[in-house]
């Protein structure tokens, strides 16, 4: 076992698979000199070359384009956009390509490509910087999107949606990258995609995190058992196929749910979550669900406006609270 | 002469010339008559285009199309049948009348696919050339766009990473003037726009896409190019749009004098007139006949097919494991 | 009063305001000498010449950022994009652009600009031509989202948005332009932005519909008539902001609801709709939120498949009466 | 001279490049110190052409910038304490702290404003441009950009609107050589982009970006030709960016020497050159200290200004009625 860096261990996850598949390539803004600016990609150019590791221009609806059609003619590409607020660049592309081609051409073609990013706030990037969009990404048939939190789940979800015969859109969070996890290296360790991991067990209530939201929730369960309340925290991990087993097995336990999601309310991720378990538990929910997450409006920069904008423990906890009372 | 297709390559252009203007008459009387669902984009008169452009490709290279691409698509070698079951969206057609007539597709044949968001298949035919640039597999991707498309900003994307990075693509313009209903000097500031591309350091040539032979003479040259790994090529066709945007077109924005001039100049009787004088009229009259019996067999065969039973997308469904 | 066709109304509508405002223009694709696709700015050109009425390039993502800045400074830009699905081009303007704008900059800039667009399907237009993708837009803080279905309320709400301070997307659908209805056009018509329309009373069962669905929803209302069951249709017209105290209002006096919406299931707008319902009305109803919507696939071309997917009145009546089960 | 700056005018360009190098020595400082939140995007050594390219427009012009703005800011008139109250997140900010270091606005002097997303600064003077040719208001937009926004695709259609259109708004690129970490080389197939707008048929230019004066009679040939109603103009500024990307950047792809080089080229210097013989030494070093004096000053009072309070935006709540 070793104690890697989330950054770390995707860069281990990408060298494995293009060791392992020759039609593995990367390409996205900075990544081969400079090796990404999240430094995901470091020493990647040296190793495979600069046919398969590639800068590219800053063009991103073209590149997204390209990932799509080169994945449809024998390569898997894995393409980085550095920020998930350039999301809406792509979004052609994923909507009106990746999206249709499989069931329109009657299963002829498939795309296996990875489209990386970064999303969400914390680190004073601004309004154009530090939003979440997974909803923008979420809401397409035909797309997998993944948001892992620990390093092996990094590893093993990368190495899975490169794998993949279908498009993965693979969120990563900036306040991520540093953080440490033990990642057993001696094993493939694939995680599936579309399974959802039981952070904590509890039986008070439910705690249904994505992304960064899950170290947040990890907080608010700490924060809530001193108040004698056990919550159950699960890292959805795939947004999209959703583990709505898991969902239901955990809400027939507490009958109490709390969505954690770092995109604004209306209409975004926690939306779909509220909406699926008033579908599949109703019956089971002693309260409302309670949603956690921005409010809507921009996110302003400076420290003491952004920390007032971003779900945290303290809102997540409140929320679980409320739904108790 | 240097890249000119052989008599016999000639003969087959000219049979898919036919073939391609029949099925536009056809579709246009369906549509007219009720029977098609949607409009038609029709290509008459633009057939040289897309035709003499493919006649130098193999299956194995690939070809992006348009919303107006019937000459794309048969010059590919792809089957009218299944091209004609696909628009009138039967079971039997290429893709099960899932794509319908602006989005077809035949990956077996290189041609994926139709698309209507204008400029789409610009960056896709890129990304195809880098695959083949990566895989090192001696194919050509190609795109043939309108004028129209040239002002998208993937358009410009594209081209810079193609120049940039020397892909195999080869870039065909189909200027017939219009972008819908607006002639193509009020959507762009450039006359001729492979000025535009020739700024990216990419090889241009314009040809009078009305002649099969110049444009098959000059696209050939520029796929050579690229098939030697010498970076793309860009090649501007000039032709006319004689029918209209699409069968619901309501009209009066195009000069008829204008059509007229351009229907003198038929890419038909241009190769016609080429190919005689070796043929004979004889056997190309014979080829018109054949050809036409065979085009409207393969659409009366699809339109007596029965239309899809639908069923719903599993591997689009949102939720993993028990529920689909 | 007169009887006038919905695209009929929406021409009156721009014909009054430019008249009114000379800083109002148009922009868009086909706009000009052919009148639009969809003939809404028949006559313009002629009426208000070239430089107020232009036809454009097909540049749909340079276009949109050039609404929003030119509203910033001293006009009223209205800008068609011809079809729903090329929203995405748009998207980078909306979301990090006129999203932020006058938060950012401290309130001293506003952007009165109303981007007109059509959805939907049932033309047989294809996976590319025939989504709603209203949701894209409805997530999106700073952005209003208006979708009329009358030819009265598309006069009177396109009249409100050109003259409101913020920006409006504008969705209209193909399947409404023909549509016939009175309008009177003594009156202004103002139809105030973020106000619901009761279609019809009714006291078991509430149908909160948008957009061309509420023509769907008034028949499924007639069939559950037939079923003995009193439905009450509400046409949301306004998607954001969304009039709370309508749906509430009807959900006190029905405790049963179905939520209507042309575009995906998965984080679609009916998702939203649900959650605010659980939100602010959980201990009123009586049976889960019936979301009626087009399944999670892309929308086929041929007319037994694209029929299969679309959201109808049979559907919406079946939903009705699961709920009151 | 023609589209000379007076000496009183250089003057003053010289007083703000030596403001605008003083802005970023102190946030370097402040930024390596931890005391800024996220990168400082560094101007230093390119401050000739945001100061040189904004000096002949007025308050009633519009820009737009980007990333790495403060020349433009400072040649467009915004007060510097404004500007670094802002961009260390203080209520007294330009923006009361919302809208950070990359996104900082001034409409009361036409700047609006700087952008994150690279190239979006380009539709938005186009825009403008549009607005201004509606109302007839005789004021031109510029927008400032980098090599590496070039390869947009709004910059295409962008070029496209403008030289169609005949707006008036006038396109400076800021050359640095550099987007983020890659040498433009490999971004762009085109070494001089300005031959690329010329194929939109605009104007172009290209001049020394380390030399205001050069910058002011290029940009303003094209400015005053934009007021007069006859269209765009593009100058393309050659310089360099000392500093690396940002702050946060770790280096090591850049060539010292090179760096070196340029160094010796430092604008202000050669503005200084330009200057001494007019107005002698002692005038240029006494504007250098009382220039100097006022941004440590602004900077200061900044530093000492409070944080922000929160307060939820209510006109972007999704509930009419009651709730917000
Ligand atoms: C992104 C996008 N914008 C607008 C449209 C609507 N549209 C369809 S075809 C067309 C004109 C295309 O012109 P051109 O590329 O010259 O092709 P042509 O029709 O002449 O073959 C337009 C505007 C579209 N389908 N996609
Ligand atoms: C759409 C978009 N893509 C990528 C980025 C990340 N990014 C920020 S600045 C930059 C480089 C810009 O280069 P250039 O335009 O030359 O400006 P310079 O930094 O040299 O001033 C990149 C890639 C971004 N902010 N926006
Ligand atoms: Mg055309
Ligand atoms: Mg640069």
């Amino acid at each position: 076992m070793a104690k890697l860096r989330y950054a770390e261990a995707l860069n281990i996850a990408l060298r494995e698979e293009m060791t392992r598949d020759p039609s593995v390539f990367l390409f996205g803004e900075d990544i081969g000199t400079y090796g990404g600016v999240f430094k995901v990609s470091k020493g990647l150019l040296e190793e495979f070359g600069d046919q398969r590791v590639r800068d590219t221009p800053i063009s991103e609806q073209a590149l997204t384009a390209m990932a799509v059609s080169a994945a449809m003619t024998g390569t898997r590409p894995v393409l980085e956009i550095m920020y998930a607020d350039f999301l809406p660049l792509s979004l052609d592309a994923l909507v009106n390509q990746a999206s249709i081609y499989e069931y329109i051409w009657k299963e002829k073609v498939q795309m296996p490509f990875v489209l990386r990013t970064q999303g969400g706030g914390g680190a004073g990037a601004g309004a154009q910087h530090s939003k979440a969009l997974d909803v923008l990404v979420a809401h397409i048939p035909g797309l997998q999107v993944v948001a892992p939190v620990t390093p092996a789940d990094a590893r093993g979800l990368l190495k899975a949606a490169i794998r993949d015969p279908r498009p993965v859109i693979f969120l990563e969070h900036k306040l991520l990258y540093n953080m440490r996890g033990e990642v057993d290296l001696d094993s493939e360790g694939l995680v599936e995609i579309g399974k959802a991991r039981t952070v904590q067990p509890g039986t008070d209530v439910s705690i249904f995190a994505t992304s960064k939201m899950v170290i947040d929730a990890e907080k608010a369960a700490e924060l809530l058992a001193k108040d004698g309340i056990s919550a159950e925290v699960i890292d959805l991990r795939s947004l999209r196929p959703l583990d709505l087993g898991a969902i239901k097995a955990s809400i027939a336990k507490t009958n109490h749910a709390v969505v954690v999601n770092e995109g604004w309310r209306f209409c975004g991720y926690a939306a779909e979550l509220s909406a699926t378990i008033m579908d599949h538990a109703f019956d089971e929910l002693d309260a409302p669900v309670e949603r956690v997450t921005l409010p809507d409006m921009p996110i302003p920069y400076s420290e003491t406006l952004e920390a007032s904008v971003l779900p945290n423990a303290e809102k997540i906890a409140a929320a679980a609270k409320k739904t108790l009372a | 002469m240097k890249n000119a297709p052989s008599i016999d390559d000639q003969v087959e252009m000219y049979r898919k010339m036919i073939a391609c203007r029949r099925v536009e008459e056809a579709f246009g009387t369906l549509s007219k008559e009720g029977r098609t669902r949607g409009p038609i984009h029709r290509c008459d008169g633009q057939e040289a285009v897309g035709i003499g452009a493919t006649a130098m490709l193999t299956d194995e290279d690939y070809i992006t199309s348009t919303h107006r691409g019937h000459a794309h698509y048969i010059g590919k070698g792809v089957d009218i049948y299944g091209i004609s079951a696909e628009i009138l969206g039967r079971k039997t057609g290429l893709c099960g009348g899932r794509a319908g007539h602006m989005l077809i597709a035949d990956p077996a044949k290189g041609m994926i696919g139709g698309n209507a968001i204008v400029g789409a298949g610009i960056p896709a035919a890129t990304g195809m050339a880098l695959s083949n640039q990566i895989l090192k597999n001696g194919r050509v991707a190609m795109t043939l766009f309108g004028d129209g498309s040239s002002q998208t900003g993937i358009w410009h994307e594209s081209m810079n990473m193609a120049a940039l990075w020397k892909l195999p693509v080869v870039f065909v313009l189909e200027h017939n003037e219009y972008g819908l209903t607006v002639h193509s000097d009020r959507q762009g500031s450039t006359k001729d726009i492979s000025e535009r591309a020739a700024s990216y350091g990419i090889p241009t040539e314009i040809v009078d896409g009305n002649d099969a032979l110049a444009v098959y003479r000059a696209v050939s040259t520029m796929v050579e190019r690229a098939r030697r790994g010498e970076g793309p090529g860009f090649v501007e066709c000039k032709t006319y749009r004689w029918e209209g945007f699409s069968t619901s077109d309501m009209g009066g924005y195009q000069d008829p004098e204008v059509i007229a001039e351009w229907k003198k100049r038929d890419p038909i009787k241009i190769a016609y007139d080429q190919l005689v004088g070796e043929v004979g009229a004889e056997k190309l009259d014979q080829i018109e006949r054949d050809t036409s019996a065979d085009v409207r067999d393969a659409i009366e065969r699809a339109l007596a097919d029965p239309l899809p039973e639908f069923e719903i997308c599993n591997y689009t469904a949102p939720y993993s494991g028990e529920v689909h």
